[in-house]
């Protein structure tokens, strides 16, 4: 049969996630790049105690970054709002405003979540290294600070080196702008970011994308996430492609 | 102590900062004053920006409404294009980082200690913060210019001897620009070496700032933009 | 002991192999009989075929002549287009390997052990061989299957308790066809189960020719390639 | 200044290589992707004792690997036959066939040079590491074979992985097919293998390329190697982009 991976709704498309998950959320933090609508359909899903990892915990509402102004951010705080969270891995969790703390400062705060803060390159490491077979490795990034307290470190050529671990997840939420039916993905722009090192990182990775072509509709020297990597496609209703207009 | 003179503007820190750059250099810039030198750069010396959002060269900051979502800069604000950019994903724009290939970063800083120590993420007050790319940058980046205000408004000295908030970075800082004074972090635990001093300043009202001792550069020199 | 019935042809060992292929997923062949699979893929069956060259999806082979040197195979081999492909580099199509993203590959071996041990690279006559990319994915294969002779011209068994050659990777191989016969290497030790044989073939003839000893599944069936 | 990389001619581009230099040289081991001026300037330039690093050492010759029917291939063999190499560092080092063996193998029998063998995907991985600031990693390749041998390992999760360390090179020679005056470099097809890798990798990489672009004469989503590792290019003559006609 002709492979295709397309699921039709975003309901369908996160049906199976459930309380526990580890979930990957794909994007830097603003409007571009980020699974909006996977993220509303996980919200109304309503597992919980899920472990969410992505690069903010959801910084949008309060500071606007990335977004446009006058549009309504929806990102990570969505779930967290929701309750569904229980644990965060972040590089930027919280809102560089201390006087307008985000939801997951709010929940930090009162005890509700628990924080892994990872460097953001060692972040990106670690899924890359998930993605790619290799169980740990050595970076000079946060040797002798308070993220490398209780890690392995060693010495090569009279630098220190912390030891860090690959970092899986049961499911990768990522947008790109185009998908071929095989699951080929093309990105734009930077709304690259941590989107590739999580479909390789994820066991089941789900792609919200703008648009979904026949295989050949993307040009095979710019596929940025290859078919490997996606289990899964769904393709966001037309007019919303700018990123940012949501039905 | 009375401040001698006043202090420079955040413009000035980022112009100062900007003579440091080298034509053709790869250059990430902090949040804050950090990004203000992309304004400053002299005539003739042509960068190449990096940023952690994924990409390589970049125009000036959109104009206001003509934002893409898909071009940012890792402040979350939108950037223009310009011809010979590069996009990449975050592994790639921290293997660039980390393997050394960012000629100089200029951050902002909460401390910055003798020794070049650097702390500039986590107020220990709010308890929780933000890492980002600090860590990466601090010990990737081949030169790492701190651009800060030489005391916060509360007065106490952020460059110390030991910094007491937790680190990015250890030994990491090679120049210091400040709002008062020019100060090089000399290699191999040598100390703080005072290069120029604002104008009205003098080397016993920067060190009367400062909660480090200063060495006196025999070539200091007040501070000039031209 | 003389072959009771003649031995199958290359052809026929790969057509063999495509029956294990399920529809969709991704396969990486070797060089020789494993490259000869993609001729007998089952009808309805759709296959990714990743190859260390850095590529997803791929036709046949080039017509002669037609050949580009910016398309090959690991083989070096020139391929033709398809619509759907995905070029990359060399880490990242190890990292696939590595990773765990190949479902299927389908390597020749000089030996297999009772315990799955696979040694397929380096003949100690010759002094020194190439590993390529064969020790990645005999570990990073989801599935390993071992498609060879089951025994070289000279006679002796390839199939074997342990191992004498260099090994390319331990307890990797699950699946072992041959000439002769098809035989399942059961998980954690448990050895190697016999499920086929060739047409005139038998439970006897075939552990005469094998250096480890064969379990008999209760579902032993002669090949069939309906 | 306008940054602009282009050196013109292959003896200025591998001027300064001097003896005993790292070099890795690009490729997969066909004539796709290979710096084959770069080599040849190098055979030129006559240096001698050094390290080449790369997939194979130079198998077109005897086997006709990835070259078309007729075309007299030009490989790494250039050097060795030269004299000018005392070690390699590959994965397929050697000819295909027992019976043809390569100016490598015969150098390696008569002690010549010494090889340092490496699993292909360790090979790219070390590239990586070492243009990543990655100091070393885990793998699980090799683990319990001869080219493990004297290597530390460990278990992660019951599995075992070989510590393998970052390689790096004074110079890379690479090929591209595209570069923009600034560096940044696009390949063609199945010739980009090791060549990202090895830009990254090397202290200066230096580009053979069919053309170069005014900036912008390259899709900025479809970069292969970024500028930053990149310090120098150089253009083949016009009618040689093929790959294989040469001067």
């Amino acid at each position: 049969m002709p492979i295709d991976k397309t699921v039709n709704s975003f309901t369908e498309a996160v049906s199976d996630i459930s309380d526990g998950s580890v979930v990957m959320i794909g994007g830097f933090g603003g409007a571009g790049g980020m699974p909006h609508l996977l993220m509303l359909a996980l919200r109304d899903l309503g597992v919980r105690n899920l472990t969410i990892i992505g690069n903010t915990a959801g910084i949008a509402a309060p500071t606007g970054f990335g977004w446009p102004d006058g549009v309504e951010p929806i990102d990570h705080a969505v779930l967290i709002e929701n309750g569904q969270v229980s644990k965060v891995i972040a590089s930027f969790p919280v809102s560089g405003s201390v006087s307008r703390p985000n939801a997951f400062e709010e929940a930090y705060r009162a005890g509700e979540i628990d924080l892994e803060l990872v460097p953001q390159g060692t972040l990106a490491e670690r899924m890359r290294a998930a993605g790619a077979g290799i169980a740990a490795f050595y970076t000079p990034t946060g040797a002798g600070t308070m993220l490398a307290e209780g890690k392995e470190t060693r010495k090569f050529d009279g630098r220190e080196y912390v030891l860090e671990h690959a970092l899986y997840a049961d499911y990768a939420l990522v947008r790109a702008k185009t998908a071929d039916t095989l699951g080929n993905l093309a990105y734009a722009g930077t709304s690259r970011t941590f989107n590739p090192g999580m479909a390789a990182a994820g066991r089941v990775t789900i792609a919200e994308v703008d648009e979904i072509v026949a295989p050949g509709g993307i040009d095979p020297e710019r596929v940025d996430t290859p078919s490997v990597y996606v289990q899964r496609i769904v393709m966001r209703p037309p007019g919303s492609e700018s990123g940012v207009a949501l039905p | 102590m009375i401040d001698p003179a006043p202090r420079l503007g955040r413009e000035v820190i980022a112009m100062r900062v900007a003579r440091e750059f080298g034509d053709g250099e790869v250059v990430n810039l902090g949040i804050g004053i950090p990004t203000l030198c992309s304004d400053f750069v002299p005539p003739g010396v042509q960068l190449i920006y990096h940023s952690e959002s994924g990409l390589l060269n970049c125009g000036p900051l959109a104009d206001d409404g003509e934002g893409d979502v898909d071009l940012i800069n890792a402040g979350g604000q939108f950037l223009s294009p310009v011809p010979g950019m590069a996009y990449f994903d975050s592994a790639e724009a921290f293997a660039m980082i980390r393997g050394g290939h960012i000629d100089v970063t200029v951050l902002g800083a909460l401390q910055v200690s003798a020794t070049g120590d650097l702390a500039n993420w986590f107020l220990p007050a709010r308890g929780v913060g933000n890492v980002g790319g600090a860590m990466d940058l601090a010990v990737g980046a081949k030169r790492v210019i701190v651009a800060m205000e030489h005391n916060p408004r509360t007065g106490e000295p952020k460059i110390v001897q030991d910094c007491t908030y937790p680190l990015t970075g250890r030994g990491c800082v090679g120049l210091i620009v400040t709002d008062i004074a020019v100060i090089e972090v000399l290699p191999d635990g040598g100390g703080l070496l005072l290069i120029e001093y604002a104008p009205g300043w003098g080397v016993e009202s920067v060190q009367a700032n400062t909660g480090a001792e200063l060495t006196v550069s025999p070539d200091l020199v007040e501070m000039t933009l031209a």
